[in-house]
């Protein structure tokens, strides 16, 4: 039809609304997320799209801002998305879901926070690993390398620190770990000093830091200057240049979790590998670079939801929901598996505990180890 | 005791570059007036500029002098479009520079891009009595000393510089005695570019440095530089002394969460009682 | 006289004849934007009459949204709430404008920054409100068995609240406790002498600039249902301080101009660096440069504002028509008040 | 009678130097109290301890017999204390009315509430301070530029502005710091016209003027500070004649080998004097009335009398 | 030195200067009388570019300092700088204030008092010294005698008589005490409501009893 405001909802493209950070604090995220959804939908449309009809990605920058995100939502919803991925924020996804609740729109949201699939609403899937997922998973390395007390530390400000945090305070104990020093720090920290000069009294063998951002990179060279020789134990949002390149060679031999795709390179040939592949060939091609997580998040965000539409045979809000909570998929992230009590999907397989050497992160030799046996397929 | 020791002197450290943060606001208000809102967007360009020099290999020291230079030209253009215009008053002044900094994030972001950089800077560290601090922090302290030092005397001191200062107390007064208010005050902003680089080369290998870390550092700058009200040098050096070296004993013997909101809160207490001393029987 | 109540009764019924015109998603703006005022509102009164500044007004907003939130979270009538908002913010303002009135200049605007960094902090903390993570599920508006579900009410109610605010304000302004803000704002020690209680009413006029803006973060609440310590930003503080200096200081309309314009031109730009097909350096490109390019070349050849301009704009132009030459000369920042009767 | 103000043994200082020290003064109602010294004597200072815009190191201030030391300046105001500050210090970006309606501050009651809603008391006192304002403009004669922003003025005319604020406060004690400063001829003689017909309402005032003159010519009795410290006391003929103010103060007669100008005649109030200062109000009042006829329908603020600058004219 | 021709100077709509024409030749003291609000304060600072003219033209030969209306001194600068900073476009031999400093004995003791903190007469003072610190060749004073006690007005006029004498200072000078003015200029302009209604020499002024009502009629 020439009437462009109303398309046919069963043959014309399929709507998906994406809201990221383009400006504001979380613009570096924002913008990898768009950059990922941005070549998974060029993939499903030259592969033909979903069922013959092509995605069409509508974007909406939440400016890093709650209420923005709302009015992206909105948006969205009044131009006749069939679903949402959204912000990288936790606070602009919390302030989406009850829309899309009320709306019966799935929710995709890219933000680490825990609160968000738990407890568990009906709409909103996660894309990134819990905190507690990378908390754990840390744990089991930690108890493979006989490292049994530990000092830990984590930024008050950063929601994803607190609960990485708290699911070690909650977890050391299954896997033999003591938390002998414990310190707090937050945002604009910016001297490390009142971290790192307990644990050099103590007799912690390694140093558990929670944080995003910057005091993540100023803490890392102040480590490294601060004369403790015991490794220093970082979590998935250093998985990325974002952090290595400023924090330069004091990065190096940092210890680190990070989502599987990231240690893409090292993966044993397999299918994880090649759909590793499939995103990075292609997002090197067009940037320049090996795709950072957070464009991983966003890709992995647009196949899961075609990959349910697919399965639902429909873009109603409500069978792309219940497809969702059967779905189980291969991505760049690992396996997918949402349930209809669990909307996180992934495992503490799906993670890898890393290293940084030259620049680049490599698999422990532990996870080395891990992937030849537990490989997620 | 050594832990102490070694609080205080990180503390001290940290201040100095919150002092030196705070210096270019110091200038530029007290030769114009204007709360230069823009000011973080100085340590930024210096920052990643030195970076992108060092990468291209030019040898340490001159790439920093080349951000620095870099920096002292972008404060002139900020303040030519924010002071540049005569019968811009202040307020308005205030709103363009916040607008700049917005139009900084544009610029950088294009020849940057939005990602984190950094650095290398002096490695090696200093140890003395238990106490660690990095050759960094040290060149930190002296090159802040250095400046407050100058500052001071070519404000308090020097023909010049009570020139300069006469401009912002009384601008008509200061035009009738054949003061270039407009010239003196472009000075300002060049000089409060340069003060902002020379923070932003010797931080940037301390920890990381992007397009937005403007906010941050400027936030940690006015502070300091508020406690003597935008005008003093020294009070704008106490006052980082004094958020540092709050900021880290309060982390380290008390709790790290809040040491931000602790270090700010005592500043507003002092500046609360200050006042209060100094009220007179008036208008209670 | 006569102009001001057509212009206001003009501005009533455009401002409420609108949510039935806009679609949704412009709805949402609308109401964001209205809210806005409400603060701006505010500002304007502290900044442009009583020449206090405020960095940290966002905190009010804070205040009055959770305020409003948790109650109605607890099962409470959401009306209490809402009545509570702006009631709690001029309280917490009052107590704390008790101490930091004392301070002045930039001084002030230091404090009210540092203020808010700490409560938000402090908010973030509790576990009651929420913490880090925010109060999610806040009920909707409503009264009785009326309830609020759609951006069209809440636009009502929000303009409708801008409507009796700025009634609010512009009496105030124009009579006995106006003067003695605007008095004190040039000479604390002038006003004294003239038998007004600077501290009094520094602090009330803190308390109800902070009214205004609880007011706007109750209806927030409700509106959003979700409020989280990150939704009120310094930031946010600073824009609707330049809001208030884009419009103009001191003058009646200028925070609905302002914000108006403000918003509206964040909003297009938003809309248009990220249709598709715009290049992906063009949220950055928009969202930074053109806004800073036309706040900084509105301000330079406006540098009192938006509307005082405009008001030199009209004079001029009646002047040119040969009717009413008897206006001062240099148009004064400030507005006529509404007593005034000409000569 | 309880005199209108009483100090005693008032002390201020600045910084370890005294501005005012260990002054003790009364005056009795319906006074006119001239306050004469060199610059920096401490006169605008005692003025400012008496409204209460600094607060004393040592002393008592006393308004018709009640301490009022601690009492701050708008507690004051509101007991009838009003000033007109020396320069001017009008509020700028009010206009002229708007300016002298803030005088009228403590004398409506009506509050933020009030205003908000517009009450019916803020209406009616709204009016009856505007109407108060209009008149007290008119009678500093400045009624036709009541909707002037006050800053854009000429110096003279804020000058009469802060004394009609002043005015529209409908003080018990008027404090006047240098008034006439910056006014010449015929303004000069039009305010002191305006301060005669006051003393014939029987205000008590006190008057800073370096015109020694004009002093002389309206004060009741005259106190003369030197390094604030009361030199002396007594009419304007008995402390003209004191040779410690002569000294101090006014100078020796004309010692023309000074300078080529002829400077002792430069000397505004010295030896050349103006006419005996009128010892009653009704000799103020007649001398305006005789400047009303003299002034040939120039307006409503002819009132003006046998000024030094018209004599030498 | 100083040539003023068919000046016009408008506020908005408000004509403050109507055509004046006005000279000071070099040496010469011209004293510049009228009512409050005739545009003497305007014509000064016309002079120095402070106000910009509508119509007509300034030309000026040497250096003009000038004592502004309201003494704006520097108020957060101590009175020494204050004095210094006139000074400004001078060599450095030349900022030293030991000359201001004779000319008021007062200021001595006052020195590294902050300006701002000044009694009024004594600002009116450090104002009249910063201008003369400048070393002009024409001063421009608005309302000399301003607050000033009798004793320090006397030997005020006694020494610019002097710098008149042995420096050629020229002096355009407002002063409220027209027998001041008259005694020490030699010519003098009568300005109303923006015009010059009158000019000629003092004495001839002093003794026009025209001049006289016109000065004195300007009220309002
Ligand atoms: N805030 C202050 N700080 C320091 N010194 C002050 C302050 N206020 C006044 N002084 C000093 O106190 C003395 C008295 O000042 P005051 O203004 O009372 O003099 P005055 O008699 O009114 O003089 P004038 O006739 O010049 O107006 C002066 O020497 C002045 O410098
Ligand atoms: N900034 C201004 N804006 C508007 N009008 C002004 C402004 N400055 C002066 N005027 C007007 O210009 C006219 C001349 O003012 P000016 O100050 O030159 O008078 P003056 O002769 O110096 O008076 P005075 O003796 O009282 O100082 C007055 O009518 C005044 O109202
Ligand atoms: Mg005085
Ligand atoms: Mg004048």
């Amino acid at each position: 039809g020439c009437d462009s405001g109303s398309e046919d909802s069963e043959s014309g493209p399929i709507r998906i609304g994406l809201t990221v950070p383009l400006t504001g604090n979380y613009q570096a995220l924002g913008t990898g997320d768009q950059q990922g959804a941005q070549i998974a939908v060029e993939q499903i449309n030259a592969d033909g799209g979903i069922d013959g009809r092509r995605i069409e990605l509508v974007v909406k920058d939440d400016k890093t801002q709650p209420d923005q995100s709302v009015l992206a939502f909105n948006a969205h919803k009044n131009e006749g998305a069939v679903a949402v991925i959204g912000s990288s924020f936790s606070n602009s996804a919390l302030a989406a879901i009850p829309l899309a609740e009320r709306n019966s729109m799935p929710y995709i949201s890219l933000a680490a926070a825990d609160q968000q699939v738990d407890p568990v609403r009906k709409f909103a899937f996660q894309i990134p690993a819990r905190s507690s997922t990378y908390a754990e998973q840390t744990l089991k390395y930690l108890q493979a390398s006989k490292i049994t007390k530990i000092a830990l530390a984590h930024d008050t400000k950063s929601s994803y620190a607190v609960a990485g945090y708290e699911a070690v305070k909650e977890k050391a104990k299954d896997y033999g770990v003591t938390v002998v020093v414990d310190r707090a720090f937050d945002t604009g920290t910016q001297d490390f000093s009142a971290v790192f000069s307990p644990v050099r009294s103590s007799d912690a063998q390694a140093v558990f830091l929670w944080a995003t951002g910057p005091p993540a990179v100023i803490a890392t060279k102040q480590f490294a200057a601060s004369g403790l020789t015991i490794p220093l134990v970082l979590t998935g949002a250093q998985a990325t240049p974002l952090f290595t390149k400023p924090a330069g060679a004091a990065a190096e031999k940092v210890i680190l979790s990070s989502a599987i795709g990231v240690i893409g390179p090292d993966l044993p040939d397999s299918d994880l590998k090649k759909a590793v592949d499939e995103l990075a060939t292609d997002y090197q091609k067009k940037y320049g670079t090996p795709p950072p997580q957070f464009a991983v998040d966003g890709y992995c965000g647009v196949i899961v939801l075609a990959e349910a539409i697919r399965k639902a045979g429909s873009t109603d809000g409500k069978k792309v929901q219940a497809a969702l909570e059967e779905l189980s998929l291969l991505t760049p992230n690992g396996r997918y598996r949402y349930t209809a009590d669990d909307h996180s999907g992934l495992s503490t397989d799906n993670v890898a505990i890393a290293t940084v050497t030259g620049g680049k992160f490599a698999p422990t030799p532990w996870m080395t180890q891990q992937l030849s046996t537990n490989l997620p397929k | 005791m050594s832990d102490f020791l070694g609080y205080l002197i990180a503390g001290a450290a940290l201040g100095c570059t919150i002092a030196l943060l705070a210096s270019g606001f110091v200038v530029v208000h007290r030769v114009t007036g204007v709360v230069n809102f823009a000011q973080g967007m100085f340590p930024v360009v210096a920052g990643l500029a030195a970076g992108s020099l060092l990468s291209a290999s030019w040898p340490h020291g001159v790439a920093e002098i080349g951000g620095v230079l870099l920096a002292g030209a972008v404060g002139l253009l900020v303040g030519l479009i924010a002071i540049g215009k005569p019968g811009t008053p202040p307020l308005a002044s205030l709103v363009i520079t916040f607008g700049l900094g917005f139009l900084g994030y544009a610029v950088e972001i294009v020849i940057w891009g939005d990602q984190p950089r950094g650095f290398d800077g002096l490695s090696g560290v200093l140890t003395i009595g238990g106490v660690r601090i990095q050759h960094q922090w040290l060149l930190v302290m002296a090159v802040a000393a250095a400046t407050f030092a100058a500052l001071g005397a070519f404000f308090g001191r020097t023909y010049l510089g009570k020139g300069l200062t006469a401009c912002a107390s009384n601008p008509y007064a200061a035009r009738l005695a054949g003061i270039d208010v407009r010239r003196m005050g472009l000075y300002a902003f060049a000089l409060a570019g340069l003060l902002g680089g020379v923070a932003g080369v010797l931080l940037t290998p301390l920890q990381s440095i992007a397009f937005d870390r403007d906010v941050a550092l400027a936030v940690n700058g006015f502070a300091a530089a508020v406690l003597g009200g935008l005008d003093r040098p020294g009070a704008a050096l106490a006052g980082g002394l004094l958020l540092g070296i709050g900021q880290t004993l309060f982390a380290g013997y008390v709790d790290g969460s809040f040491q931000t909101e602790v270090a700010l809160g005592f500043m507003v207490l002092v500046m609360v009682v200050r006042a209060t001393r100094q009220r007179e029987a008036m208008a209670v | 006289m006569k102009r001001a109540w057509l212009v206001g009764a003009g501005f009533v019924v455009v401002t409420l004849t609108l949510p039935f015109v806009l679609d949704d998603t412009r709805l949402s703006i609308y109401v964001l934007m209205g809210l806005a005022v409400l603060a701006v509102t505010g500002i304007s009164l502290l900044m442009g009459y009583a020449g206090q500044v405020s960095l940290g007004q966002a905190a009010f907003y804070a205040v009055g949204a959770y305020t409003a939130a948790i109650p109605a979270v607890h099962g409470w009538p959401p009306l209490v709430g809402l009545v509570a908002a702006p009631l709690v913010a001029a309280a917490a303002a009052a107590l704390l404008g008790a101490v930091l009135l004392r301070l002045r200049g930039h001084y002030l605007a230091f404090a009210t920054l540092a203020l808010q960094l700490i409560i938000l902090s402090v908010a973030a903390e509790i576990e009651f409100f929420g913490g880090a993570i925010g109060l999610q599920g806040i009920p909707q508006f409503g009264v009785g068995s009326v309830t609020l579900d759609d951006a069209q009410e809440y636009a009502l109610l929000t303009w409708a609240a801008v409507a009796v605010v700025l009634l609010l304000t512009a009496n105030i302004v124009a009579s006995r406790p106006g003067r003695a803000l605007r008095a004190l704002a040039r000479s604390e020690q002038a006003a004294a002498a003239s038998g007004i209680p600077v501290t009094r009413y520094k602090v009330t006029v803190f308390a109800l600039s902070a009214a205004f803006a609880g007011l706007a973060g109750g209806i927030y609440a409700f509106f959003l249902g979700y409020i989280a310590p990150g939704s009120f930003t310094i930031a946010m503080s600073v824009e609707w301080v330049v809001m208030a200096v884009f419009g103009g200081l001191g003058t009646r309309w200028g925070p609905v101009v302002g914000t108006v314009a403000v918003t509206l031109v964040v909003q297009v730009l938003n809309d248009l660096s990220t249709r598709p097909g715009a290049p992906s350096y063009a949220p950055t490109v928009l969202g930074y440069a053109a806004y800073a390019v036309l706040l900084i070349g509105v301000l330079l050849f406006m540098p009192a504002g938006v509307v005082p301009w405009l008001r030199g704009r009209w004079d001029r132009l009646r002047r040119s028509r040969g009717d009413g030459g008897s206006a001062p000369s240099q148009a004064p920042d400030w507005p006529e008040p509404a007593t005034v009767t000409g000569r | 009678m309880t005199p209108v103000l009483r100090l005693d043994n008032l002390s201020r200082s600045f910084g370890g130097v005294f501005a005012v020290r260990d002054v003790s003064l009364a005056v009795p109602s319906g006074e006119t109290r001239g306050l004469i010294g060199p610059n920096g004597a401490g006169k605008s200072t005692l003025f400012n301890l008496v409204a209460g815009l600094l607060r004393p190191d040592a002393g008592r201030v006393a308004l018709e017999g009640d301490e009022v030391t601690r009492l701050p300046a708008h507690r004051r105001a509101a007991q009838g204390v009003a000033i007109v500050f020396q320069g001017a210090r009008v509020f700028p970006g009010l206009t002229a009315v708007e300016n002298v309606m803030v005088g009228a501050h403590t004398s409506a009651r009506h509050g933020f509430l009030g205003a908000a809603i517009r009450s019916r008391r803020c209406r009616r006192e709204e009016r009856e301070i505007r109407e108060a304002a209009l008149a007290a403009l008119e009678r500093v004669g400045l009624a036709e530029w009541a909707d002037v922003p006050a800053e854009s003025l000429p110096l003279g005319q804020q000058r009469r502005a802060q004394l009609a604020r002043a005015l529209c406060a409908r003080p018990r004690l008027l404090l006047l710091d240098e008034p006439a400063a910056g006014l010449r001829g015929a303004e000069r003689a039009a305010l002191a016209g305006v301060i005669d017909g006051l003393r014939g309402e029987g205000l008590t005032m006190m008057l800073v003027e370096h015109d020694v003159g004009f002093v002389s010519r309206l004060a009741d009795r005259v106190t003369v500070l030197d390094l604030g410290a009361v030199i002396a006391e007594g009419t304007p003929d008995e402390v003209r004649r004191d040779p410690a103010v002569v000294a101090a103060y006014l100078g020796a007669p004309a010692d023309p080998a000074a300078g080529s100008a002829a400077p002792g005649s430069a000397a505004p109030g010295s030896a050349a004097g103006g006419p005996a200062a009128p010892g009653a109000a009704a000799g103020g009042r007649a001398a305006q009335a005789a400047g009303a006829a003299a002034a040939d329908g120039a307006g409503a603020d002819s009132a003006r009398e046998g000024d030094r600058d018209a004599g030498s004219a | 030195m100083l040539e003023v021709r068919e000046l016009v100077v408008r506020y908005g709509t408000a004509t403050a200067l109507d055509g004046v024409d006005l000279d000071v030749a070099a040496g010469e003291m011209v004293a510049l009388v009228g009512a409050n609000g005739a545009g003497k304060s305007t014509l000064v600072n016309t002079l120095s570019g402070v106000v910009r003219p509508a119509a007509g033209r300034v030309r000026l030969d040497g250096r003009l300092a000038q004592v502004p209306e309201g003494r704006q001194l520097f108020a957060s600068l101590t009175v020494d700088d204050n004095l210094r900073l006139g000074a400004w476009r001078n060599q450095r031999s030349r900022r030293d204030p030991a000359r201001i400093y004779d000319l008021f004995p007062d200021l001595v003791r006052l020195r590294t008092q902050q300006a701002g903190s000044l009694s009024g007469g004594q600002q009116q003072m450090v104002a009249v010294g910063r201008a003369l610190m400048a070393d002009p060749d024409l001063l421009a004073v608005d309302e000399l005698s301003l607050g000033l006690a009798p004793l320090v007005v006397r030997d005020l006029a006694a020494h610019l008589a002097e710098l008149n004498r042995d420096r050629g200072l020229a002096l355009l000078l407002i002063e409220q005490e027209t027998t001041l003015a008259f005694d020490l200029c030699a010519r003098a302009y009568v300005l109303e409501a923006g015009r010059v209604v009158a000019a000629g020499p003092s004495e001839e002024l002093r003794a026009s009893p025209t001049v006289a009502a016109a000065y004195l009629g300007g009220l309002g």
